[in-house]
């Protein structure tokens, strides 16, 4: 049996836990970027500068070889992604021409704008931020929980939230 | 083995308490493989000496001690009792320490058990190494080998009879490797005559390999057995330090004993004269832990003051904790004739018995309310004294004046120290504290007063004082009293009679005058063919 | 003459910072558009509404059986004895006292099972008294669904049987205690003598109580359960003593809550009340085996106080709602405080 | 007369079990639940609960008794999802994020709940109850308070509108049964979340790889007698403290791995019931307050919930009120943490009471007889 008194060993020990927290950081850090969700908005629009114009016909959109998205000229389509690198293909529906592209999306946005016409004519970037104009926001509920013990309307110890009817109407 | 160096030497080892002292000069070796006996009255010195040995804090927090305690040669000075461990030295404590839970193996090596390193030892410590049970075992049963008995290294310590457990820890301790030094106190105390032959033999066993013993204990005849020397305690002195060969138990009871002092009676040979049969106590038995009664008959007369003395944990205790019903206790008392029933404190008080109990602060006193409850509360619920009504006689409430009056005259009487009757009890020192005990007996004006280790833990003035009070009220008044003490020149200066207890027996009931050797020898289990005979119809 | 140290000692920093904040919200309350008699008005009426609860902690922690989480069970009892007192159409001080007098024997029965049940389990009685607490107060939820009350200012209005979770006292009792007597000055301020002086009566019964015969002992039995075994007192007697008495006063606590409230509450409603009633007694200065009438009365004052002034003065002076947050903050921590003291536990 | 006896035995010993089991059979039939149901909604919450029964375990093996405080380690795990759902984070990687996060609040939560415990001995459950209040109120002021304000929060969909603190309900839309679904398996009709039975099943090893290691040893020492402990060497404080900390981080990984089965949040009100529900659930699976297994763990989870199925519904067939049953089984909740704690406390002062009589030895009724060999070891037969 060793000891920890060993100043060899606590020396080791040192290392190895000061790595261990690197680790952690470095773990932290690889769940930020591969859980990181973006919104894309798949844009099949003219450019506003109008040097590119909208994908004619029909073109299939699929991102990372999953189900692939109809999309016609004028359209927005809406899909989630987690993670930064993707593989986005862009299919024409009637010459079966297909593109794919390798994008990496910026860390910090949540939302970006992804043109389709860029894609096809490779004008990088493909895809800038995009701010929603206004999001309506969720219904507003009351400020804190229920744990006020001494109100007098005292609260019931709701069951687990989903399962729970609420307490009888009155 | 003679011509060894001391593996320890004590010298001039003096403590004292608070002024107090208890040890004084004391000085031993002792060489390894030695077995050496430490006798002693309750209160010698050997608790305080071997805490000295163990550093224990509580020493070195009353200010430490004089002297040297030398471990080859060299001077030691432990802070605490895990520093004497690792100096080798080991202890078998009077009280278990084991964990009942755990097997034989698991409490041999408790906290030391062997490991098996692995990767999360060097994130989160040795403590989270795997436990290497087959180890373990080995070692577990490697020490018992050392010790030569007999003991399944698998069975739970709850399961075991009290000698094995006595053993597991005997066990423990030579278990680790640098252990060279035991001490054993009160080792027998729990166990039957024969477990107690195996482990002297174990002990014997021991020594041969080298280890050196300090074997306390009561029984004499077992040191007498075992020890190559003896070396005996009275008032924290080594009074005796001598080889075994040729000393016999009479010997070592006198030693023990004896008082270089000559005890003074508070009757300087006043005749005394008493009155018909108070209490009669047969066949009475109570369990109270570590205080054990097994079979006691002894009778009281009127205006008597009977003592009881022995040593700890012989039963002494139980007698009056058992009649007043604190314990459960069996048996047959009568009180003037009339049966007291047993086990309910409310008939025993109702009935003209008071008990000033020995925990002073766990059962004597009320220690965050004021004088004036702790001295008038018996009297009040048991005699319905200090109420004033309030709605005629069906409401009445305290009658604080009352009660101040009480407390009040028993400041005066007793010569309490305190502010007021207000004060509150845990803010008076021990001596005062046991007066308001005493005022609380006294307040029910009882026929029968026992007393139970009056004097323990308060200082000389206080002890004359309240032995003086005993004396008054039971020469004044005609109180009956039945009072247990570990001091036996205590007893003898107060009692009429002197009953000893051991192994909740009565030995013998000798008069105060006796020879010293008598009490001694009673004390360790001894017969006595000058003591009168207990069962006295 | 003792010194300040030891006082601070005794009493706590816990304690004198929330006496601090509590004078610091009624000096601060008029800068921030909070008026005083409004206020000191309402604390008021909340420390009649509640001083019961807290009068109902001394007598379980002074006979050493800790502080009362159970106390749900005694506001059970008051809430049968008021739904008895509607369904029998009693109205006025007829109806209040009908309650009460109907709560009583409840409170008497359900207090001496309770209590011997805490008896088998000293040492253990507070987390065994909450979730006895919590599965008497659900045991009722059913009931209150299934006896047979038929009055119709009671019952569901569809399904003509099980009762609804809000009664309301108007008409029966509602104020009875409050405007007894009651004192109006200026605007905004009255002073519910009524209330007041019923509160006061039963802190006077209690006071008088803890005097006799059997509260001094009942005090003995928690200060030093052996010392009273020697004394010849029986500890579980006093034991079970107390806990009856915690619980009557629980169920007479009820009803004079509902009559100055308006509302009879019924279902999960007394789930939390015990813990609100244990912050007090210790705000006031109880500790989890030592409680006197001084401790109720500061605690309830101080507590209702924080409860009342947090919410306007600090919502006014923040614009916030944050006052709820350092109520569950200090009406805990402060029990934690308690019990986290160094003290004996009674074996 | 062993067999007799031994059923005897085994029925007393199990009667907080046997108990429930009847109740729940008989309120299976009347509830008109297909058994298929049944089955299925026993999986989920087998693997929606079992985390955070199980993060009790340890503060059990400690002596320490059922460990009120967890509720601190799910508010833990709650500030790592809400962080999670602050920076969009999705998925697995989501959850471990949120895991991540939660680590370090939790093991300073635990070091706060283990030293106040440790402050209060022998009354360890109750002030466990009453610290994860005052947290809750802490947890309040950060999220509700600070969060937005002092803390900022970039995600706009979680934040009220007035411009500070967290909403009251939180979609977990993006982490949603992320573990549950990496590995679904269908056996039999019914879908099995594989990935979140192995993570449970790793902490079951872990568990039981942790009684064997030295810290776990330590643990059972403590929890069967600190003194004894102590005087052996062993860091009383410090042991309990580590059993604490490990509950905690335990219990907010259990409350992740809760909520991202159920999908959503109430951000104040979510961790309000963890403790009961695990609680009850080990006690129903017949732990004590000293004594607590993984079997315990199991059967209690399967019976607590088969019981939460099938009550309301039964309830309203049998008394046409869903309410009743509803109310019922928070009573049979309750009452069974009541009728355990009470069992524990009565059964412990009875063995106290046996093992003195054990020290009566020969001291029995008729003194006379009592032989001088027998001092001590054979009494308490009478």
């Amino acid at each position: 049996m060793k000891t920890a008194v060993d100043p060899k060993i606590r020396a080791r020990r040192l290392v190895v836990r000061s790595a261990l927290v690197l680790v952690f950081v470095g773990l932290t850090a690889l769940s930020f970027t591969l859980g990181k969700g973006h919104s894309l908005i798949i844009d099949n629009r003219d450019l506003e500068d109008g040097s590119l114009s909208a994908a004619p016909d029909g073109n299939l959109v699929s991102i990372d070889g999953k189900e692939a998205l109809e999309i016609y000229p004028g359209d927005r389509l809406m899909e989630k992604v987690l993670g930064q690198r993707h593989v986005i293909a862009v299919e024409d529906l009637m010459g079966g021409n297909r593109i794919e592209r390798r994008v990496t999306l910026p860390l910090n946005a949540d939302m970006l704008l992804l043109s389709v016409p860029k894609l096809i004519a490779g004008v990088e970037p493909y895809f800038e931020p995009f701010t929603p104009l206004n999001v309506a926001p969720p219904p507003e509920e009351g400020g804190s929980g229920n744990n006020s013990f001494t109100s007098p309307d005292a609260v019931a110890p709701g069951a687990e939230s989903p399962e729970a009817p609420p307490a009888p109407a009155p | 083995m003679g011509q060894q160096s001391p593996l320890l030497s004590l010298e001039h080892v003096s403590k004292e308490f608070y002024g107090n002292v208890v040890l004084h000069d004391v000085c031993f070796d002792l060489k390894p493989g030695e077995i050496l006996g430490l006798v002693g009255e309750n209160g010698a010195g050997k608790t305080t000496l071997m805490r000295i040995l163990f550093g224990m804090p509580v020493i070195a927090e009353t200010g430490g001690y004089k002297g040297r305690v030398c471990i080859d040669g060299t001077e030691v000075n432990f802070g605490s009792p895990f520093d004497a461990l690792d100096a080798g030295i080991g202890m078998v404590h009077q009280e278990f320490s084991l964990i009942p839970g755990f097997t034989t193996t698991e409490n041999i090596v408790l906290n030391r058990e062997s490991m098996k390193a692995n990767f999360l030892n060097e994130v989160f410590g040795d403590r989270m190494s795997v436990l290497d049970r087959p180890d373990m075992k080995k070692r577990a049963q490697g020490a018992i080998e050392r010790l030569g008995v007999n003991l399944d290294p698998d069975m739970l310590i709850s399961e075991m009879p009290v000698g094995h457990k006595q053993f597991t820890e005997i066990a423990r301790e030579i278990n680790r490797e640098k252990t060279r030094l035991l001490v054993l106190d009160e080792p027998t105390a729990v166990l039957t005559e024969t477990e107690a032959e195996v482990l002297l033999k174990a002990l014997r066993n021991l020594a041969k390999q080298g280890i050196a013993i300090i074997f306390i204990s009561h029984r004499l005849h077992e040191v007498i057995e075992v020890a190559d020397r003896i070396v005996v305690l009275r008032d924290g002195l080594a009074v005796k330090d001598t080889p075994v060969a040729g000393v016999s138990v009479r010997d070592i009871a006198s030693w023990m004993v004896g008082r270089s002092i000559a005890t003074e009676r508070l009757d300087s040979g006043e005749k005394r004269e008493f009155g018909e049969e108070i209490l009669s106590v047969e066949r009475l038995w109570v369990d109270m832990p570590g205080e054990t009664v097994r079979n006691v008959n002894f009778s009281v007369r009127k205006g008597e003051i009977l003592g009881f003395g022995g040593l700890a944990g012989q039963g002494k205790l139980g007698i009056p904790n058992g009649i007043m019903g604190l314990f459960p206790a069996g048996g047959k008392i009568a009180l003037h004739g009339k049966d007291v029933p047993l086990n309910e404190p409310r008939k025993a008080l109702e009935m003209g018995m008071a008990f000033v109990s020995e925990d002073r602060r766990g059962v004597g006193l009320l220690l965050d309310e004021s004088l004036e409850w702790n001295i008038a509360f018996t009297a009040m619920q048991i005699q319905g004294k200090y109420l004033r009504p309030l709605i005629g006689n069906f409401f009445r409430i305290r009658d604080e004046g009352g009660m101040r009056k009480l407390t009040e005259e028993y400041i005066g009487v007793l010569d309490i120290k305190c502010t007021s009757a207000a004060q509150k009890a845990k803010e008076l020192s021990g001596g005062n504290q046991q007066k308001v005990c005493l005022a609380k007996a006294f307040a029910v004006k009882p026929d029968l007063l026992f007393v139970s280790e009056p004097t323990r833990g308060i200082d000389v003035g206080a002890k004359k004082l309240v032995l003086d009070t005993l004396h008054k009220y039971n020469r004044e008044y005609g109180t009956t009293i039945v009072m247990v003490s570990s001091e036996l020149e205590e007893l003898r200066s107060i009692c009429d009679r002197i009953a000893i207890v051991d192994e909740g027996r009565i030995a013998g009931i000798l008069p105060p005058h006796a020879d010293l050797a008598e009490f001694g020898l009673l004390m360790s289990g001894e017969k006595a063919p000058a003591a009168e005979e207990p069962n006295r119809a | 003459m003792r010194n300040i140290k030891q006082f601070v000692t005794d009493f706590g920093w816990p304690r004198i910072i929330i006496f601090l904040f509590l004078f610091f919200l009624f000096l601060a309350a008029p800068f921030v558009g909070v008026k005083i008699d409004a206020s000191l008005s309402d604390v008021l009426n909340r420390f009649g509404q509640n001083a019961l609860f807290v009068l109902a902690m001394v007598p379980m922690i002074q006979s050493g059986c800790g502080l009362n989480f159970g106390l749900s069970l005694g506001i059970i009892a008051g809430l049968l004895g008021s739904t008895l007192s509607i369904q029998f159409g009693l109205t006025g001080f007829l109806g209040f006292f009908g309650a009460v007098a109907l709560a009583i024997p409840f409170a008497v029965v359900i207090g001496w099972f309770y209590g011997l049940l805490l008896n088998k389990v000293k040492g253990e009685e507070m987390t065994i008294a909450m979730y006895v607490g919590f599965a008497g107060v659900m045991f009722m939820c059913i009931m209150w669904l299934v006896l047979p009350y038929d009055s119709p200012n009671m019952v569901w209005g569809y399904a003509g049987k099980g009762l609804r979770t809000t009664i309301t006292v108007e008409g029966y009792y509602r104020q009875v205690l409050n405007d007894f007597l009651a004192v109006r000055i200026g605007k905004d301020f009255v002073f519910p003598t009524g209330m007041i002086l019923f509160v006061a009566f039963c802190a006077f019964l209690m006071w008088l109580f803890m005097r006799t015969k059997t509260g001094t002992a009942m005090t003995a039995v928690g200060s030093n359960p052996d010392y009273a075994r020697a004394s010849g007192i029986s500890v579980d007697k006093m034991r079970t003593i107390s806990v009856i008495l915690s619980t009557v006063l629980g169920a007479v606590g009820i009803v004079v809550f509902q009559q100055s409230y308006g509302f009879i509450q019924l279902y999960v409603s007394p789930l939390q009340m015990p813990f609100a009633a244990v912050a007090a007694i210790l705000i006031g200065g109880a500790s989890v085996n030592k409680a006197s009438m001084v401790n109720v009365l500061v605690g309830a004052f101080l507590f209702q106080g924080l409860l009342t002034m947090t919410p306007s003065v600090i919502n006014s002076a923040l614009k916030t709602d944050i006052s709820e947050v350092i109520r569950i903050i200090v009406s805990n921590g402060i029990i934690i405080y308690a019990l986290t003291r160094k003290t004996k536990v009674a074996k | 007369m062993s067999g007799k006896k031994s059923l005897g035995r085994f029925f007393t010993e199990n009667a907080v079990v046997i108990i429930f089991l009847a109740v729940t059979v008989a309120a299976i039939p009347p509830s008109g639940l297909s058994i298929q149901y049944i089955v299925q909604e026993m999986i989920t919450r087998l693997g929606r609960n079992t985390f955070l029964v199980l993060a009790l375990l340890l503060p059990i093996y400690a002596g320490m008794g059922l460990n009120f405080g967890m509720t601190l380690g799910a508010m833990s795990g709650q500030i790592g999802l809400i962080l999670a759902i602050n920076f969009n984070i999705g998925g697995v990687p989501g959850l471990v994020f949120a895991a991540l996060v939660g680590t370090p609040i939790s093991v300073l939560m635990g070091y706060v709940c283990g030293s106040v415990l440790n402050k209060a001995k022998g009354r360890e459950m109750v002030t466990g109850y009453i610290l994860a209040f005052f947290i809750n109120g802490v947890y309040q002021f950060v999220v509700l308070y600070m969060m937005g304000s002092v803390f900022p929060i970039r995600n706009p969909a979680i934040v009220l509108s007035r411009g500070y603190g967290i909403r009251n309900t939180l979609n977990l839309e993006n982490v949603r049964q992320s573990l549950d679904n990496l590995l679904m398996l269908r056996v039999g009709g019914f879908s099995v979340p594989v990935a979140t039975a192995l993570v449970i099943a790793a902490l079951c090893v872990f568990v039981i790889w942790f009684k064997k290691t030295k810290l776990g040893q330590d643990m059972r020492a403590v929890g069967h007698d600190m003194a004894v402990a102590e005087a052996a060497g062993v860091p009383v404080d410090r042991t309990r403290i580590i059993a604490i900390i490990i509950s905690t981080v335990l219990a907010s990984f259990g409350q992740i791995i809760f909520l991202q089965n159920m999908g959503n949040m109430a951000t104040y009100n979510a961790h309000d019931q963890t403790s009961f529900f695990a609680v009850a659930a080990i006690l129903v699976g017949g732990a004590s307050v000293k004594k607590a297994n993984i079997p315990n763990v199991i059967i209690g989870v399967i019976l607590l919930h088969v019981l939460y199925v099938v009550t309301p519904r039964a309830g309203q067939n049998l008394f046409g009120d869903a309410m009743i049953g509803e109310y019922f089984r928070q009573f049979i909740g309750y009452g069974v943490i009541a009728l355990t704690l009470v069992l524990y406390a009565w059964k412990a002062r009875a063995s106290a009471a046996r093992a003195r009589e054990g020290l009566r030895g020969g001291a029995t009724g008729n003194g006379n007889g009592a032989g001088n060999g027998a001092l001590a070891g054979e009494g308490g037969s009478k």
